[in-house]
């Protein structure tokens, strides 16, 4: 029931938004999210306990669909960010002022649901109908209360991710049909006898489904090059929905490599291992080089995104122990982050009227709480040691060396990378003298004094700068929690692939 | 001797069937299909279906040219001024036309052999006499031919209701 | 009463509906014609009792289902399926078209009259045992329609529709009755026991004859089913039609061709000398309706011709499962057919209570705002477009899975891999839709209330859409209990 | 014991979230908590050190994240430990980290007066958490703990260097040493991951107790069950030293360190001179087992050390900001130092490293008294005539200058002495290098006098510039370290060598060279020196100046194009595939090509909308040609 | 008495001539003409197998066809008569008010 409440609790609040008036909407969305909340928490003990919680119900047995929920480690962790995320952008979220906050807030209430729904489901059909389910609210978050040339970016990323995932409907009809068992459960998928032989194009069955999952995965990432969309939609996605878009919904595509497409099919995961941890190596450097080279500021954080997602999917498809956990390790971390460094840019925006770093220079006296929240963000990004960034791409590393050198050269080059851009970002706003670059234009003259944080923006950031320095000196929980998930995977790979 | 007659009663089929795609005049083109309606009746009685020969020449020769011609009369267009709008169109439709002559030619003469046997339709069959038809009518087909007069009465209705003044 | 009693019945009483009506137009007086709504109602609710009492008798089971009157018509458990779909669509529509007909100034009893008979034409199609009841029953069905896509006689997109309508559905007739002739001339019977039977062992000529038959048969149904490259009247058709019956024949019309396909295809001419070419066709031309459809509904800006060509692309999807031929293709088809119901009514449901004036618009920029000045009917359009572009919790997205495990089962690769970028591509002008509900309206005009009746038509098929995806367990049983295989 | 260290290790934590969170607000608490953090904290380990004696303790403080059970696939998740280790070596680094820290700290309390308040308190902060991370650093026994603190070092040197944050050249510099220092941590990171895999645990016991390395020395440790190869071993020590080199300025890593003197002068004493740079000598000692293993990675460490020494040597003849000098006469002393380390005399190595420590830390700070007393002016030539103005400072600094130039009987002596002979003692090579660091004597007395007599001799710039002699809190500290800087060579004279015993456990039994080898090296390096000094005097005795500012080679004023080479060779092609890539590849074809599908699609649907003219007879035609194709394949199959 | 084949081929090339007629004329009078024309043709073909089939089915086919084909005729004529009423050319190409 507990788990099932996880998806109902923001789901009624999403529904009650339209009954309640507008000054009461964000405490009814931290209601239900809170619950949620509280939940993940309890899943996540449970976990840790050994004893993961696993909900059955009858859905349509005729056609072979199960209604099942469950939450092993990586889940729960998973969960707790999506809850806790949620929480941070609604209380970002200003209603005040803003045309059709209902709406709004029932959309960042139903992606919730969705993303939860994506982190539990144990059904292929529902993992599906979830995965869909996400997408739907960010398409009106976007469109309609986006900037810029909103509607085709949220086309374009719907269309782009929709295509992805199409292709792995397929691949779950094709398992479906393969595995004799007339259900769409992932325990029953996976033994789906499929023949080695070539099916189509030289690749096997097996390796076709792969490829189909693979696809959509790496579009959700996104994994390089397959992140052609992600520019544009989060240029125009307004930063609460932002947070939860980078923060949890981009972390679904590792999460389905590691919940269904290597765990439906580990031989064809071994197959692909090596394409999709060069384009993740790839796409490290790609993405860090990028970053280095914009000039605006939430491009920068985007591309910076990207490249870290990249390392997260690089440790999830090494198929290592170490690599696996360093992943779900880091999608946690990762979120929290990049949660926090979206607030920031959107913040300064939204105060100094700029996304330009030539007109951004200077702020750090005039903004000391900023300054110093900033800077252990950006050194938790760039992977500080004693931060929550490193044990995670340690083990990535690890992961990485274990399979290949040349491989963990290319992520070792991202990591030098990132101190470089990271600091680039921190230091071009927050060092200098105020007002160096804006000569460019007097009409928009920039005023440091804006740029201090709120005590309303230290809620939301004061929590992110809190877990990053708890994870960062005591993993150990966190750690454990995902293992609890992790060495499920290891067992499966230890025979499957062996 | 019925092979002349068959000749005969095809060659003027046909020239009339061109004669209603060809004449310019709506009012020939409906009198050249009457013929055509005509010279059909008596191939359905040599094809020994005397009561769908009847019928042939009540109901089309009869009801519907009229109603054609009455049609016509109301409305007299104006003789069209060209036969084909655009050459492109005639080429097309050329060669879709000679496409499905050729597969016709190819499907029905190459079908001298074997077509269960023989294609000869032997003579003296008495089959579409008024009994066996009002058998198979009343018996054997009576659903659809049920059917057939709800398709009647929404013609009327419908034909009706869209020719009523305003 | 046996079942099979059972679903005769409902048969006779609309038959019998229509010469009520007849009786009952002579009777009521100009201004009070929409009484005949409730008339035709009751008879077609009658019906349905009638129907669903027959599937509830287990009509469906093995030996309930029996082919009466000399093999000429067969009620079974997958015609009584059919039969329900379309008397619940037939009452929604009478819920729908009332209040439209007075907004255009043309509340007429004919109108009535046509749509049961039309309804009836459906009827015969789906339980025709014959080559004969097939035609009469494509044919009643086109008849009524022609007349009905006319019906607002004054006015020129009607009449042009129309026009357009039975000129080429004539045409296409003589060749879907050359077809029919070329069959029988081959198998020398007309009723689908027989020809089923005699399609095992004929050969040469015969098979010749009856191959080249079935292409034109396939020819003159896929017309029907407006499925590429027979498509071109549908678009003109449905623009220039009146919205309710667009809602009826879009929705009708298609099914009952569909159905045909799998009773007269996937059964009849099931055997392989013959399947083997007939599915290299019908694979063609769904894959060629999946692209056109899709490509063609991208640029247009009025919302009823969009829907067609959405429509077209849907029935590619439903000929995926013909092609499929299979048990799974049998049940997903009759699964995703009923979705395809509810949810294309809907949209032009929506459309029809928006319609405004003197003139069936379905302007898309026109829609711009509408999820603010109308919660409800946004909300619903929205869903129905979300349906239609087969995103889950939706009974689209259900029945688009069905269809893809048959086509997979059925190794059709090909074939799926276009239905997935045919998708794919559809999202764009659906989803449009939905941002141009949900976007700022550039005027706050309100439009008057729309009529209970007719929004609570849309909303029981919003409900059905939405039931259907979330608890696909309710249909999906009766489908394997309907299905032919 | 374990409290103890603990209580080491975080008294300067403490410190620096005072000072962060609170200090701003009282500037004297400030002034009184920073330096007195240090000092407790060397107190601490004053106590631990004697309590340990010659032995060692391993303090766990927590379990940082455990190994899960189950079957492992490629690699493990290692169980990893934070604690803290305490054997001879870490113990004499702590106590110059404390000791020498909390002297730099108690000066900088009245240098630092001029900032603000929240700079002051910021600075003092900053001071702290490097302190914390140099000790967390030294005491680590895993390569997590040494990562975390070896990063935190390159974290708060970047804010130390960059505190003038307003100034582009400090940012620029920060920047440049933080990003040389991640480059490190990567060495040391990949060397902890060939371990990890190689072992299967991230401790350097489980490391040292590997394969080859046993039968060296440490037979204590001989319990592993691994074989490592000797590759293995070489790639690992390799990547350290790449740590290494990075940390302490060697060549090729070395450029950030000249830039670094953006920073106050108490950090340059601080970071750039007693602690941080000889951080890479400490991890090529405690690895030592591991470099005895790798004599590939361990001569080149011994290469690099010497051709530093001598490189930076050059260098510091030429330069005329006198933290310049400075600057590159620690990377050429640390230099010595690794060449030491590298070739196993870790002693004396270490033996360097300290009494490096007390003469660099005094003439730095002596250096800030003089820019202090000019009001800022570090360049050379803009000072002179100081002699009769900083009566005290003078002798301060020649102290230093003499020790550093290794003057008898100044600590400098002894410790670079030792370091010579060991390189003519050991190894085939080694002698070379003894004979090059010989030279480097030479240079290093000439370099140091030369900025002496510059600085004091001559006439003032302008007499009337009115110069003060700093006050006594920035002198006591520095009279402290110069006496420290004139005995600290007693502990290891050559005769008895009590640094030596009292390391040994820890890098190994001292080797003493033969009395005839020390003899001769004294005499040869005595030699230099004077050499050096009299070349010096010859050219800068009379108006030095002038002398001074004489133009140089251009190759020597750019630092031998270092930095010209790194801009030209790694920057600047990074920066611009970068640019390359985003317009080349990101805006054509990673986002172009998605456009462009969406671009055809609408183009074709375009096309369907001509198609449908809206003629009948065109459907017609279409319905007909289309009919005709289904026939025709229909029909093609049976005939 | 002719093969069946000889009436087959009659159909046929009426059912050509018919449609052909259906691609080129535009006046839809004509145009339901020729659908008649290629009604008919099937009539005659069903009636050809029929004989040859000794089968009643073709020829009770070809009296519903009869039946149907009138009325679809007598509607497309009522049809006309509104479309005339409303004062439109005769000519189907007039009919192109909605494309795309």
């Amino acid at each position: 029931m507990s788990l099932l409440l996880i998806l109902l609790a923001p789901g009624i609040a999403a529904l009650a938004t339209t009954r309640v008036q507008t000054r009461y909407l964000r405490e009814l969305a931290l209601m239900g999210t809170a619950v949620a909340f509280a939940l993940s928490i309890v899943a996540a003990l449970s976990a840790l306990g050994g004893a993961p919680q696993s909900e059955t119900s009858a859905w349509a047995p005729a056609a072979g669909l199960t209604f099942r929920l469950a939450a092993d480690g990586v889940t729960a962790s998973l969960l707790l960010l999506n809850s806790g995320i949620s929480l941070l952008a609604i209380m970002a979220t200003r209603t005040e002022g803003m045309r059709r906050p209902h709406l709004f807030m029932a959309m960042l209430l139903l992606a919730q649901v969705g993303a939860a729904g994506v982190l539990l489901a144990q059904d292929m059909v529902l993992f599906f109908i979830f995965w869909e389910l996400v997408l739907v609210p960010f398409l009106v978050l976007i469109a309609v209360f986006g900037e810029g040339n909103r509607e085709n970016a949220a086309l374009k990323m719907l269309i782009y991710t929709s295509l992805g995932s199409l292709s792995m409907l397929v691949s779950i009809a094709t398992l479906f049909v393969l595995s004799g068992s007339h259900s769409f459960l992932i325990d029953d998928l996976a033994h789906a006898n499929l023949g080695g032989g070539p099916a189509f194009l030289g690749l096997s069955a097996a390796q076709l489904a792969f490829a189909g999952f693979a696809f959509a995965f790496a579009i959700k990432t996104p994994l390089f090059p397959f992140h052609g969309w992600v520019a544009d939609a989060y240029t125009s996605c307004p930063t609460p929905a932002l947070m939860v878009l980078a923060g949890v919904v981009s972390k679904l595509g590792p999460y389905g490599f590691y919940r269904v497409a290597i765990r439906l099919l580990p031989g064809a995961a071994h197959d692909f291992s090596w394409v999709l941890m060069t384009l993740a190596a790839v796409g490290i450097v790609y993405g860090a080089l990028l970053a280095l080279r914009q000039r605006d500021t939430k491009r920068t954080v985007i591309y910076l995104s990207v490249s870290h997602m990249c390392f997260i999917t690089l440790g999830i498809v090494s198929l290592t122990s170490a690599g696996l956990a360093g992943g779900a390790l880091q999608m946690v971390n990762h979120g929290l982050l990049i949660t926090a460094m979206f607030f920031i840019v959107g913040h300064l925006e939204t105060r100094l009227g700029t996304r330009d770093r030539g007109r951004l220079a200077g702020l750090s006296s005039a903004a000391p709480v900023l300054t110093g929240v900033f800077m252990l963000i950006a050194l938790a990004v760039l992977g500080l040691p004693g931060l929550n960034g490193f044990a995670g791409e340690y083990l990535i590393m690890a992961g990485a060396y274990a399979r290949s050198w040349p491989i963990l050269l290319l992520a070792a080059s991202g990591v030098i990378l990132a101190s470089w851009y990271t600091l680039r970002l921190y230091q071009g706003i927050m060092n200098g003298s105020p007002g160096a670059g804006s000569e460019e234009d007097e009409a928009a003259v920039v005023v440091p004094a804006r740029a201090e944080l709120a005590s309303a923006d230290l809620g939301i950031l004061v929590p992110l700068v809190v877990a990053a320095i708890a994870i960062g000196v005591f993993p150990g929980p966190l750690v454990n929690l995902v293992n609890q998930g992790v060495v499920h995977l290891s067992r499966v790979l230890a025979g499957g692939a062996g | 001797m019925l092979r002349v007659l068959f000749a005969l009663l095809a060659g003027l089929s046909v020239s009339s069937g061109l004669g209603v795609v060809l004449n310019r005049r709506p009012l020939y083109a409906a009198l050249s299909l009457v013929v055509n309606m005509l010279s059909l009746a008596v191939i359905f009685l040599m094809l020994s279906a005397q009561f769908l020969a009847a019928a042939q020449v009540i109901v089309y020769a009869g009801a519907v040219m009229v109603l054609f011609v009455f049609v016509i009369a109301l409305l007299n267009p104006a003789r069209e001024e060209a036969l084909v709008s655009d050459p492109r169109q005639l080429l097309f439709g050329a060669v879709v036309g000679l496409g499905f002559a050729l597969v016709a030619g190819i499907g029905f003469l190459g079908l001298t052999q074997g077509f269960g046997g023989s294609t000869d339709l032997g003579s003296g069959v008495s089959l579409g006499s008024i009994q066996s038809l009002g058998r198979a009518l009343y018996q054997d087909f009576a659903y659809p031919f049920e059917a057939t007069s709800l398709v009647l009465v929404v013609a009327a209705v419908g034909a009706v209701y869209l020719s009523r003044g305003r | 009463m046996s079942p099979t009693d059972l679903g005769l019945a409902a048969q006779v009483i609309v038959a019998a509906t229509v010469i009520v009506l007849l009786l009952a137009d002579a009777f009521t007086p100009d201004d009070r014609k929409s009484v005949l709504a409730l008339v035709a109602g009751a008879g077609v609710v009658l019906a349905l009792a009638a129907a669903v009492a027959a599937a509830g008798a287990g009509v469906g089971d093995p030996g309930g289902g029996r082919v009466l009157f000399n093999n000429t018509l067969a009620v079974d458990g997958f015609a009584v399926f059919f039969e329900i779909v379309f008397l619940s669509l037939t009452i929604l529509v009478l819920m729908l078209a009332p209040a439209y007909l007075d907004r255009r100034h043309i509340q007429k009893g004919e109108f009535y009259i046509l749509l049961v008979a039309a309804l009836a034409g459906m009827m015969v199609m789906v339980s025709a045992a014959s080559l004969m009841t097939v035609f009469i029953g494509v044919e009643l069905l086109s008849i009524a329609l022609y007349i009905l896509s006319a019906f607002l006689r004054q006015e020129e997109r009607s009449q042009e529709a129309g026009l357009k309508y039975l000129l080429i559905g004539g045409f296409a007739s003589g060749f879907l009755l050359y077809g029919m002739a070329l069959v029988y001339g081959g198998t020398g019977s007309t009723d689908l026991t027989h020809i089923g039977a005699a399609l095992k062992v004929v050969s040469g000529d015969r098979l010749v004859f009856s191959v080249a038959g079935i292409g034109l048969l396939l020819v003159g149904i896929a017309f029907k089913a407006s499925a590429a490259p027979f498509h071109a009247w549908t678009p003109d058709v449905y623009e220039g039609a009146p919205t309710p019956v667009v809602a009826f024949m879009s929705v009708g019309t298609k099914i009952a061709a569909v159905a045909v396909f799998l009773r007269l295809f996937v059964v009849t001419f099931g055997a392989p000398a013959v399947s083997s070419r007939w599915t290299v066709l019908l694979g063609g031309v769904a894959g060629l309706s999946m692209l056109v459809g899709a490509v063609g509904a991208l640029r247009q800006r009025d919302l009823k011709r969009m829907l067609a060509y959405s429509s077209v692309a849907q029935a590619g999807y439903l000929l995926l499962a013909v092609v499929a031929g299979n048990r799974a293709g049998m049940v997903g088809g009759l699964y995703y057919l009923a979705a395809y119901a509810a949810m294309t009514f809907g949209a032009f449901g929506v459309v029809a209570l928006l319609v405004r004036g003197d003139r069936d618009g379905g302007d898309i920029s026109g829609l711009r705002g509408l999820g603010y000045r109308h919660p409800a009917l946004g909300g619903l359009l929205a869903l129905f477009m979300l349906a239609l572009a087969g995103v889950p919790p939706t009974a689209g997205f259900m029945g688009k899975l069905f269809v893809f495990v048959a086509a997979v089962k059925a190794g059709y690769a090909g074939l799926t891999l276009i239905a997935v970028v045919s998708s794919a591509i559809s999202l764009y002008y659906y989803l449009r839709i939905v941002i141009v509900v949900y976007s700022p309206p550039d005027n706050p005009r309100r439009p008057q209330a729309a009529d209970p009746l007719g929004t609570a038509a849309v909303v029981v098929a919003g409900a059905l859409t939405l039931a259907l995806g979330i608890f696909p367990g309710l249909l999906y049983d009766l489908a394997q209990h309907s299905s032919l295989l | 014991m374990g409290t103890l260290l603990v209580l080491g290790l975080v008294l300067p934590l403490f410190g620096f979230g005072l000072n962060r969170f609170f200090g701003s607000a009282n500037r004297p608490g400030v002034r009184v908590m920073g330096p007195v953090a240090i000092l407790a904290a060397f107190t601490c380990f004053a106590v631990a050190a004697v309590a340990n004696g010659g032995g060692h303790v391993d303090f766990v403080i927590y379990r940082w994240f455990e190994q899960p059970a189950g079957p492992v696939v490629g690699i493990p998740v290692p169980a990893v430990d934070i604690d803290l280790y305490l054997d001879p070596l870490s113990a004499v680094m702590t106590l110059v980290i404390t000791g020498v820290g909390f002297l730099i700290h108690a000066y900088a309390s009245v240098y630092m007066d001029e900032e603000g308040d929240m700079d002051y308190a910021r600075f003092f902060a900053h001071m702290n958490l490097f302190v914390f991370s140099m000790l967390l650093l030294v005491l680590a026994r895993n390569f997590v703990v040494l990562t975390i603190g070896w990063a935190m070092v390159g974290l708060s040197s970047y804010l130390l260097i960059g505190f003038y944050h307003r100034r582009p050249a400090a940012v620029l510099a920060a920047r440049k040493a933080f990003v040389m220092n991640v480059i490190g941590d990567v060495g040391i990171v990949i060397a902890s991951l060939i371990a990890l895999r190689a072992v299967g645990s991230i401790s350097f016991d489980a490391l040292f107790a590997a394969g080859p390395i046993c039968g060296g020395t440490q037979e204590v440790f001989c319990k592993s069950t691994h074989f490592v190869s000797a590759v293995t071993l070489e790639a690992i020590a390799f990547f350290l030293l790449v740590g290494a080199v990075a940390k302490s300025a060697q060549v090729p890593l070395h450029t950030w360190l000249p830039d670094a003197m953006e920073g106050p002068t108490p950090v340059s004493a601080l970071i750039h001179a007693a602690t941080m740079v000889t951080a890479g000598v400490y991890l090529i000692a405690r690895m030592h087992p591991l470099f005895v293993a790798a004599p590939g990675a361990a001569g080149t460490a011994a290469f690099l050390g010497a051709a530093t020494a001598l490189m930076a040597a050059i260098l510091a003849c030429v330069q005329t900001d006198i933290k310049r000098v400075l600057a590159y006469s620690t990377m050429s002393q640390v230099g010595y130092m690794f060449f030491a380390v590298a070739i196993g005399a870790e002693a004396a190595g270490i033996f360097h490293l300290v009494t490096h420590a007390f003469f660099k830390a005094l003439l730095f700070l002596a250096a800030g008294n003089i820019i202090h007393a000019l009001g800022g002016e570090q360049d050379m030539r803009r000072m002179g005539g100081l002699w009769t103005r900083l009566t005290t400072t003078r002798w301060l600094f020649l102290i230093g200058s003499f020790a550093l130039a290794g003057l008898m009987p100044l600590s400098g002596f002894f410790s670079k002495d030792e370091i010579i002979a060991a390189g003519f003692t050991s190894g085939p090579l080694h002698p070379l290098g003894g004979i090059v660091l010989l030279a480097v004597a030479g240079l290093t007395a000439y370099y140091t006098l030369r900025a002496f007599l510059v600085v004091f001799m001559g006439q003032p710039l302008d007499a009337e510039r009115h110069v003060h002699e700093a006050d006594p809190g920035m002198i006591v500290p520095v009279v402290v370290l110069a006496v420290l800087a004139s005995f600290g060579g007693l502990i290891q004279p050559g005769f008895w060598h009590l640094l030596g015993d009292y390391l040994g456990p820890a890098v190994g039994a001292f080797s003493e060279a033969g009395a005839g080898i020390v003899l001769l090296t004294a005499a040869l390096s005595t030699a230099a020196v004077l050499g050096g000094m009299f070349l010096a005097y010859g050219f800068f005795s009379t108006n030095p100046r002038v002398r001074a500012s004489r133009p140089v080679n251009p190759v020597l004023a750019q630092a031998f194009l270092w930095d010209r080479a790194y801009s030209a060779l790694v920057v600047n092609p990074l920066w611009a595939f970068g640019g390359g890539l985003d317009r080349l590849v990101e805006s054509p074809l990673v986002i172009g090509v998605t456009d462009l599908a969406a671009r055809a699609s609408l183009l074709a649907g375009q096309q369907v909308r001509r198609a449908q003219s809206g003629y009948l007879r065109s459907y017609a035609m279409l319905f007909a040609a289309a009919a005709l194709v289904v026939v025709v394949i229909a029909g093609m199959g049976v005939r | 008495m002719p093969p069946l084949s000889l009436f087959l081929l009659l159909s046929a090339l009426l059912f050509i001539t018919g449609a052909s007629g259906v691609l080129l004329r535009r006046n839809p009078l004509v145009v339901f003409m020729c659908i008649e024309l290629m009604l008919n043709a099937a009539n005659l073909a069903f009636i050809a197998f029929s004989r040859y089939h000794r089968d009643m089915a073709g020829q009770v086919f070809s009296l519903v066809v009869i039946a149907v084909a009138a009325s679809e005729v007598v509607v497309g004529l009522a049809l006309i008569v509104a479309i005339y009423k409303s004062g439109r050319a005769m000519d189907i190409d007039g009919l192109s008010e909605m494309k795309g």
